[in-house]
């Protein structure tokens, strides 16, 4: 196995960069100002907003950073379809972390959701109509129609 | 040339070249014109060296006396402002060194951009301030001819599309730096056949001024 | 008979055309500069009396002539030709309009020494025909009488007479083995003939041997204004015969400012070969009897006094110091013009405008740049040293009305003598 | 009875081939080899700098996409004498073992294996036989019924759409198709799974070199810095990295390759007895321990093998310019000083001349084999034709007595019930392949180790600037460059003078294995593969033809010479 | 089995077919749009277009090349090369990938071209030897590259070139272009090209163009070069980390040196990032693992026309092609020798005109009196 654990030094995260170096992070500082305004909108408009993380030109660190400002909050969810996606609110209430990723665990996107719930999290309007069905059909288990996932 | 790249690569490339060779030649001609034609002997007995005031003369002229400061501040210091940051910007961007050491193998240490990028700002404004100054004064106006306008909007040119580069203002960036390059190009071509001459002439120019009156005991 | 013509005129011009003058055409960069520095732009607002623009033939013939570049646009006829039409109009621009003081020399920042080049012009000018109707008249007078005014030994003589009279000193005349042959101008004869009895004065007190001649007396030289080698050559070999003959190791220029560079500096130039004997100023030489303790003065000008330097003693040949050393010997209240020395302002005259007679207004138009001068200090007198400077300060102040006499150095000094027991 | 068999394209490979097979009846009589595309890299080369020359050669191959950068930059080295610090010694290591592993993982799932695997065939395959089968030749855990039952609905809704894509016109149902519907179901699932992992191998040189394909490279060293405390150099976190990145490839190659070679080679031991070929093999070596001048501590041991005799093996000397030459009597080149002279790629030369060397003017059907008929060269060793590649190492290796290679070659043999001979045989190539696969990832973790180490020792270096400025150079210079490709020996020789290439020649592994004959009608190694030993059982549907091609792995851009038609200046360069 | 029946089925169909939720199919369109460089608000468009698409053919054709596009499209992670070619198009002809060779292959070309005309769109890797060269610089199955491409161009809804080779020239039309190899757009005309450069280009960049295409039914907003914006609308030095450095004049001077180790700017290295176009810098390699300058190289600026003749690759970018100094001194000394020429020729005539000056005499100056 690996003599890495020899090395003496953290491996995770971003923790590992020296502070005070002001390059670090460069890309980090303008999304969490995107994020601020966001929250904003949110609270004044309930617009909600979502923030393609791939798409920023983070350099190394930086997402991490991004991610330790944000921190944990108190909420997750794991959606199973097409591979798990992961939701975890950030300690920013209404700042959503959404990971998308495929059936072996590549990351396909990854979001930031400013909302009061993520997308991903409600229920499809076209589902939601059928919903009675399912449910009749679960209360009714000789009518035929099969619950359906989908 | 069929995009901005080619453009680019043209004046990096053969344009270059050409530009580079007329420079040369054109600029080597006119310096052997003058040093060729050189000086009749002296014969009034001298009060002092010529070489001393000379060469001091080269140096010393650059700034300008007391007297002309006061009844001409904007002239001087419009000229000193955009000549030093013309200069800085040439010899202390870091791009521009590498293309100096990549010809003469001779490299130095550069200014961080920033500072080249509020020079040149700088610059573009007082290069504006003195054409409507040559436009205006009426001594500028009256001696003014084609060539002067000629040879501001060039020096113009390379500025402006430098720090249009910069500042990747234009897009694609490479038609941007294109454009610069070639702007400074024609000003290079241009240099040998025009004013711009001055700027290797004038050492010359100002060593023989120092000279005689230095031989006359006067430093000029 | 021989006339002169453009064709002549450009042959001129273009013997005159050298490194310098390629150098300086090549840096002009039409900045305006010397503009600044020339009291005839200064003083009239007129754009075409800047400096370099009084150049525009000279600039023509070198860049037509003598550039690769210059050829090929002559190739394609776009070139600019010099016309006597052209030259016919800057007559004015290189004869009335400057005194060739070399102020925008000073200044110019590419180095150009303009007054250099308008001496050169003026070669060109005389040959193509061009020169003033004054200059010429007195180049001619100087040739044929010996003296741009026409002034005669006996006229000298009358003074000399006059001066043993009313000093009881002797004047020598022709004495050969003197240690300095004193030359003097038309002007100092005529309009200040103390100036001779003041050296008289001060050789006898500092001992020292002199002498005049009476083969040439007369140093001031024409052919320098006007701007013609052929003419000045013959007036300086008048001065070197006479110096050869009374075998004087040196000589010394009378106080005018031109007739000094012309025998100082060009002279050797102009016959080709170098003197057997030195050239001084008489403001040099007193000052190197000063320093050798040989003059001796006693009592001060106790009014506020001014100095003005003539251009071609202090700017065009580093005598400077010297008139300062002598001042502080005998005023107590000595103020600088605030731009002296090597940049001072001339007083509009020299270069042969106070010849010509045409530029008289000019001349006094240039002249308010120095009375502007003057006023800022206030003095109660004027000094100088140059006999064409001191009249033209003194018709200018007239001409202002400014109660402000102008005394000359040298008389300065004598006054102040210690008397001998 | 004289019929002309045809297959061009060759699919499944890097570059343009076509094989054109006599036939004798049902069996190939002669067979012949054409690269049928040419770039003209040498010429391309010429003039530029050294320095830049890797990325330029880099381009031959986008496949085996480090091993011309990796022999570019060791040309240079060697021609200007440059050592390399042992910490890039030891990335170089990683990345060619991680290139290997790669390679040779998607050549036999994605270009070899439909030659033997049938995907119709698997929709009749039952999921829980297929989980047995899997679980009974290996621990790898995807291997449920429902796994496999998922896999089997993914094809079936797949080939249901209508829509068959790569997958349309195989010759499915084709007699030679021995696999069971299990067997073959689990195939097609490691093809699947084998592109997902290899994607995560890839990594390891996007971590070093940025990217993959084409990752960067300098001479001198290599490119990324090693920092453990910056962000912006390789740290901790990307050593974790890469130690993940060689447990994956061990666990895959150790469960899955190893595993489905033995299974699927069991079904066709009958291919240990056809493709057999020339009988001499050749190896550059590589993978140095320590410096790449001495070929005594490489991992892949560096010699001739000829006519099968393992018991001697020759010495080669790159630089002797009696060894390797090129022939160009069937190719349509033309050296100034005959067609028929051998040139080392020192003196090489590169006219292109297809129409008057026997190029037949497209569209055609059938090249004039009597004259030229490949843009390949016929490169000999003192005149030997040769094989390169995997079996080629794999032989060395055991005739040089090395431990895991016995070990492995005996399992092998005694798993499949063959004899030693059988190795030399399309399915022994194709066994080596995947042996030499097993021998790398094991030793990749020994040069990781040694990193780990070096840096703890506090020794980072992994770049030697002192002779980076061409001002630093001397006037004239040369060098070659060797690399153990995983298709073979690959050589680059450069020619440096002022600063300035001014020659470039590449020998390709390729050019090797699939070159045409040379002067004296020596067939190369493909050709001379397919000889006399295949019968086809369908003309039409020739599988036996690329069951032995695909077994050396072709990869033609590599293999075609690169030159200048106008000039006549000289210059080849070959690709592995 | 070679019977085709070409679906009807759209792709949100197929993929319910495949169990796939509304959710998962919220997640796919949520991935498509950021594969495609678009906003995650643009999902919601996304998904009604993808409810309507249907899988397209695909017939890939490649000429000079070195398979090195192809094996970028394998590392593609979002969408995987699998799900690709399994869910997404029917990639009917493929020289690296296809099961069939020889004259199967062909005929799978031919069918899909003719099963699909005027619909199928063909993706073109390597550069193609033109019409006025020998056509038998590059063959398949006999035929000239030139041949084959107009031949499949012919009744195709647009061309997709892919890689520098197709999109440029790219190496082998690098100086002095032995073959001369031309670019796709330099020979097909009437149709639509979509240019998706890089040597090779990023996978996700190859299958973003495809998922454009087949999302919204149109090619996407194109540059000058055809290239799409959404990829090529930004330049490396735009979006790259490292930009600060650059800002504050920061550079590595070597490979190994404290600047490179802490990621300062490879200007100086030659870093051709200021004038490359290419989404390197946000999207990364290799499922985001690192990108060149990441790695410590500098930008070889391969998405660029002519980007290997557009200098050294360690020249720094303002740096001439073939700056010399050999060249400025030649110059100079043809300078040298024309400028004595003609400074002798002025000299002489210095000396001509003193000598035609004539002296003037007081007699002639008295005559203007």
């Amino acid at each position: 196995m690996s003599l890495l654990d020899e090395i003496p030094v953290v491996v995770e995260t971003g923790s590992a960069a020296p502070e005070g170096d002001s390059h670090r992070h460069g890309n980090a500082e303008p999304v969490l100002h995107e994020v601020r305004h966001a929250l904003a909108r949110l609270i004044s408009a309930g617009e909600t907003t979502k923030i393609d993380l791939k798409a920023m030109p983070f350099g190394p660190g930086d997402l991490e950073h991004l991610l330790s400002v944000l921190g944990t909050g108190e909420v997750q969810a794991s959606v199973d379809a097409l591979g798990p996606t992961r939701v975890q609110e950030t300690a920013i209430p209404g700042v959503w972390l959404v990971d998308y990723l495929n059936t072996e665990a590549h990351r396909l996107a990854l979001h930031l959701e400013i909302a009061t719930v993520p997308e991903i999290l409600c229920p499809q309007p076209q589902d939601l109509a059928d919903a009675i069905a399912a449910l009749d059909a679960r209360l009714n288990p000789d009518r035929s129609d099969p619950p359906l996932a989908s | 040339m069929s995009g901005s790249m080619e453009f680019l690569l043209w004046t990096k490339g053969a344009m270059f070249n050409i530009a580079i060779a007329i420079f040369a030649i054109g600029l080597l001609v006119r310096i052997a014109e003058i040093f060729m034609l050189g000086r009749a002997k002296n014969f009034a007995e001298a009060r002092a060296g010529e070489w001393g005031p000379g060469l001091r003369t080269m140096f010393t002229r650059t700034v300008a006396d007391p007297g002309t400061f006061q009844r001409a501040p904007f002239n001087v210091v419009v000229g000193w402002v955009w000549h030093i940051g013309f200069l800085t910007a040439l010899l202390l961007f870091l791009p521009h060194i590498k293309l100096i050491e990549s010809l003469t193998g001779l490299s130095w240490p550069a200014l961080p951009n920033p500072v080249i990028s509020l020079v040149t700002s700088v610059t573009l404004v007082a290069l504006i301030a003195t054409l409507v100054h040559r436009m205006t004064h009426p001594v500028k106006k009256r001696i003014s001819t084609v060539e002067d306008y000629l040879v501001w909007a060039v020096v113009f040119a390379v500025v402006l599309t430098g720090w249009l580069a910069y500042y990747r203002l234009v897009n694609p960036y490479p038609l941007v730096l294109g454009m610069h390059i070639l702007s400074a190009e024609i000003m290079l071509i241009l240099l040998p056949f025009t004013k711009l001459t001055h700027i290797f002439t004038t050492f010359i120019a100002r060593w023989y001024n120092g000279a005689a009156f230095g031989r006359k005991g006067v430093q000029s | 008979m021989s006339e002169l013509t453009l064709e002549r005129g450009l042959a001129a011009f273009r013997a005159e055309v050298d490194g310098p003058v390629a150098a300086f055409f090549s840096s002009c960069v039409h900045c305006g500069i010397c503009a600044q520095a020339c009291p005839f732009y200064l003083e009239t607002g007129d754009a075409k009396y800047t400096p370099i623009l009084k150049l525009e033939p000279l600039r023509r013939v070198w860049e037509n002539d003598f550039t690769l570049w210059g050829k090929i646009k002559g190739l394609f006829g776009l070139n600019h030709k010099v016309t006597d039409e052209m030259l016919a109009e800057w007559e004015e621009l290189l004869y009335d309009s400057c005194s060739m003081c070399g102020r925008c020399s000073m200044v110019c920042p590419v180095g150009n020494d303009l007054a250099l080049m308008i001496r050169k012009s003026r070669e060109g000018m005389v040959q193509a025909g061009h020169a003033p109707e004054g200059l010429i008249a007195a180049s001619v007078r100087a040739i044929q009488t010996g003296s741009p005014m026409g002034l005669q030994w006996k006229t000298l003589a009358v003074q000399i007479q006059h001066v043993q009279t009313s000093s009881g000193l002797e004047v020598p005349v022709d004495k050969e083995g003197a240690e300095y042959l004193v030359l003097l101008s038309s002007m100092e004869i005529i309009n200040f003939p103390e100036y001779l009895e003041a050296i008289t004065k001060i050789f006898d007190h500092a001992g020292v041997t002199w002498t005049l001649s009476t083969q040439c007396f007369e140093a001031t030289n024409a052919g320098i204004q006007i701007g013609n080698k052929d003419i000045a050559a013959q007036l300086v070999e008048r001065v070197v015969a006479a110096a050869e003959k009374l075998k004087v190791p040196k000589v010394i220029s009378p106080e005018c400012g031109h007739a000094f560079t012309a025998i100082r500096w060009e002279g050797p130039n102009l016959i080709g070969r170098p003197y057997p004997f030195r050239v001084f100023h008489i403001i040099e030489v007193l000052d190197e009897l000063r320093a050798s303790g040989r003059l001796k003065t006693e009592g001060m000008e106790t009014d506020r006094l001014s100095m003005h330097d003539p251009c071609n003693l202090a700017r065009k040949s580093g005598v400077i110091q010297q008139q300062r050393n002598l001042m502080n010997l005998v005023a107590e209240n000595f103020v600088e013009l605030k731009e002296h020395g090597k940049f001072q302002w001339c007083c509009g005259a020299g270069g042969g405008v106070s010849s010509n007679e045409r530029a008289e207004p000019l001349k006094m138009a240039a002249f308010k740049r120095k009375k502007a001068q003057i006023e800022e200090v206030n003095p109660e007198r004027m000094v100088t040293m140059c006999a064409t400077c001191r009249t033209q300060l003194e018709e200018g102040l007239e001409e202002f009305n400014m109660e402000i006499p102008v005394v000359g150095l040298t008389e300065m000094i004598a006054e102040h003598l210690v008397e001998k027991n | 009875m004289s019929e002309r068999i045809v297959v061009d394209p060759v699919t499944r490979i890097e570059g343009h081939l076509r094989i054109e097979a006599q036939m004798d009846g049902e069996n190939i009589a002669q067979a012949y080899s054409s690269g049928t595309s040419v770039r003209g890299l040498e010429t391309i080369l010429k003039g530029r700098d050294p320095r830049d020359a890797w990325a330029f050669a880099q381009r031959i191959c986008g496949v085996c996409t480090l091993v011309h950068g990796i022999a570019s930059v060791r040309s240079v080295e060697d021609a200007l004498k440059i050592e390399l610090p042992p910490n890039a010694q030891l990335i170089r290591n990683l990345m060619i073992s991680s290139q290997f592993v790669h390679d040779h993982v998607m050549h036999f799932y994605h270009l070899h294996a439909l030659d033997w695997v049938d995907v119709v065939s698997s929709l009749s395959a039952d999921p829980k036989a297929t989980s047995d089968l899997a679980q009974s030749i290996s621990s790898w855990p995807k291997s449920s019924p429902g796994y496999f039952a998922d896999t089997q609905k993914r094809i079936k809704t797949f080939v249901e759409s209508g829509q068959l894509g790569i997958f349309a016109n195989g010759y499915w149902g084709h007699p030679a198709y021995k696999l069971p519907p299990e067997a073959n179901l689990m195939a097609v699932a490691h093809y699947l799974e084998a592109l997902a992992w290899q994607r995560d191998v890839a990594r390891l040189h996007a971590i070093f070199g940025g990217k993959n394909p084409h990752p960067n490279f300098v001479v001198g060293g290599v490119p990324s810095p090693i920092d453990i405390d910056s962000d912006s150099a390789i740290n901790a976190k990307r050593l974790a990295e890469v130690q993940q990145i060689l447990h994956s490839m061990q666990t895959f190659v150790d469960q899955v390759y190893v595993p489905d070679t033995l299974a699927i080679a069991s079904f066709y031991k009958d291919w240990g007895e056809r493709g057999e070929g020339l009988g001499n093999f050749m190896s550059y070596g590589d993978l140095p321990a320590t410096g790449t001048m001495d070929p005594a501590q490489f991992l892949f041991p560096r010699g001739v093998i000829l006519n099968r005799d393992l018991s001697t093996i020759h010495e080669i000397d790159l630089h002797d310019q009696g060894q390797i030459q090129e022939y160009v009597a069937h190719s349509w080149y033309e050296y100034s000083g005959g067609n028929d002279k051998g040139l080392h790629p020192y003196d090489g030369e590169t006219n292109l001349e297809y129409d008057a060397r026997g190029g037949v003017k497209p569209p055609y059907t059938q090249l004039d084999v009597n004259d030229g008929y490949s843009w390949m060269k016929a490169p000999r060793w003192k005149g030997h034709a040769m094989e390169v590649g995997p079996l080629a190492r794999v032989l060395l290796l055991y005739a040089s007595g090395h431990e895991q290679t016995k070990e492995l070659v005996e399992m092998t043999l005694t798993t499949l019930d063959l004899p030693v001979r059988a190795l030399y045989s399309t399915l022994g190539r194709t066994a080596a392949r995947t042996l030499e696969t097993k021998i790398l990832t094991d030793t990749a973790q020994g040069w990781y180790n040694q990193l780990i180490a070096n840096i703890k020792a506090g020794d980072s270096r992994t770049f030697n600037e002192t002779l980076w400025e061409p001002s630093s150079w001397p006037a004239e210079a040369r060098g070659a460059g060797y690399m153990e490709a995983p298709r073979g020996a690959l050589g680059h020789w450069i020619v440096i003078k002022n600063g300035k290439i001014a020659n470039y020649q590449a020998v390709v592994p390729s050019t090797w294995n699939a070159g045409p004959r040379d002067p004296s009608s020596q067939p190369g190694a493909y050709e001379a593969a397919l000889q006399d030993n295949h019968q086809l059982v369908d003309v039409k549907q020739p599988i036996e033809i690329l069951r032995t091609i695909h077994s050396f792995d072709p990869c033609i851009a590599c293999a075609v010479h690169l030159t200048d038609p106008d000039t006549g200046e000289q210059m080849e360069i070959k690709i592995a | 089995m070679a019977a085709r029946k070409p679906t009807e089925k759209t792709l949100g169909e197929s993929l319910r077919e495949r169990g796939v939720s509304r959710r998962g199919f919220l997640k796919f369109c949520a991935a498509t749009a950021s594969m495609m460089a678009l906003p995650p608000s643009m999902v919601p468009a996304i998904a009604a277009a993808l409810e309507k698409a249907k899988r397209p053919s695909v017939i890939w054709l490649s000429f000079q090349e070195c398979t090195g596009c192809t094996e970028s499209l394998t590392r593609s992670h979002a969408p995987t090369l699998e799900d690709l070619i399994l869910d997404v198009i029917s990639l009917d002809y493929h020289h690296t990938l296809q099961a069939a060779a020889g004259d199967a292959a062909e005929q799978a070309r031919e069918q899909a071209m003719a099963a699909n005309a005027g619909e199928y769109l063909v993706i073109v890797d390597g550069s193609i030897p033109g019409p006025d060269s020998n056509p038998g610089y590059s063959t398949v199955a006999g035929h000239s590259n030139y041949a084959m491409l107009m031949e499949t161009v012919e009744n195709a809804a647009a061309v997709i070139a892919v890689g520098t080779c197709a999109t440029f020239g790219g190496l082998p039309g690098a100086n002095p272009n032995p073959t001369g190899a031309m670019s796709v757009m330099d020979l097909v005309k009437n149709k639509p090209v979509i240019n998706v450069s890089g040597c090779p280009p990023i996978p996700m960049v190859i299958t973003g163009v495809i998922a454009h295409y087949l999302t919204f039914g149109r090619l996407p907003e194109l540059d000058a070069y055809n290239r799409p914006m959404a990829f090529f609308g930004q330049s490396i030095h735009d979006r790259c980390y490292r930009r600060p450095f650059y800002d504050k004049g920061l550079f590595a001077k070597t490979f190994d040196d404290e600047g490179a180790r802490l990621g300062w700017c490879l200007y100086e290295l030659g870093c051709k990032g200021p004038t490359t176009y290419n989404a390197c810098a946000t999207m990364r390699w290799n499922d985001g693992t690192s990108w060149p300058v990441e790695a410590g190289h500098p930008c070889l600026g391969c998405s660029e026309p002519k980007f290997w003749d557009a200098g050294g690759f360690y020249n720094a970018v303002s740096v001439p092609t073939s700056a010399s100094g050999v060249n400025v001194l030649a110059a100079g000394a043809a300078g040298a020798v024309v400028g004595g020429a003609v400074a002798a020729l002025a000299k002489k005539q210095t000396k001509t005109a003193v000598a035609h000056r004539q002296p003037v005499t007081v007699e002639e100056l008295e005559a203007k009196l």
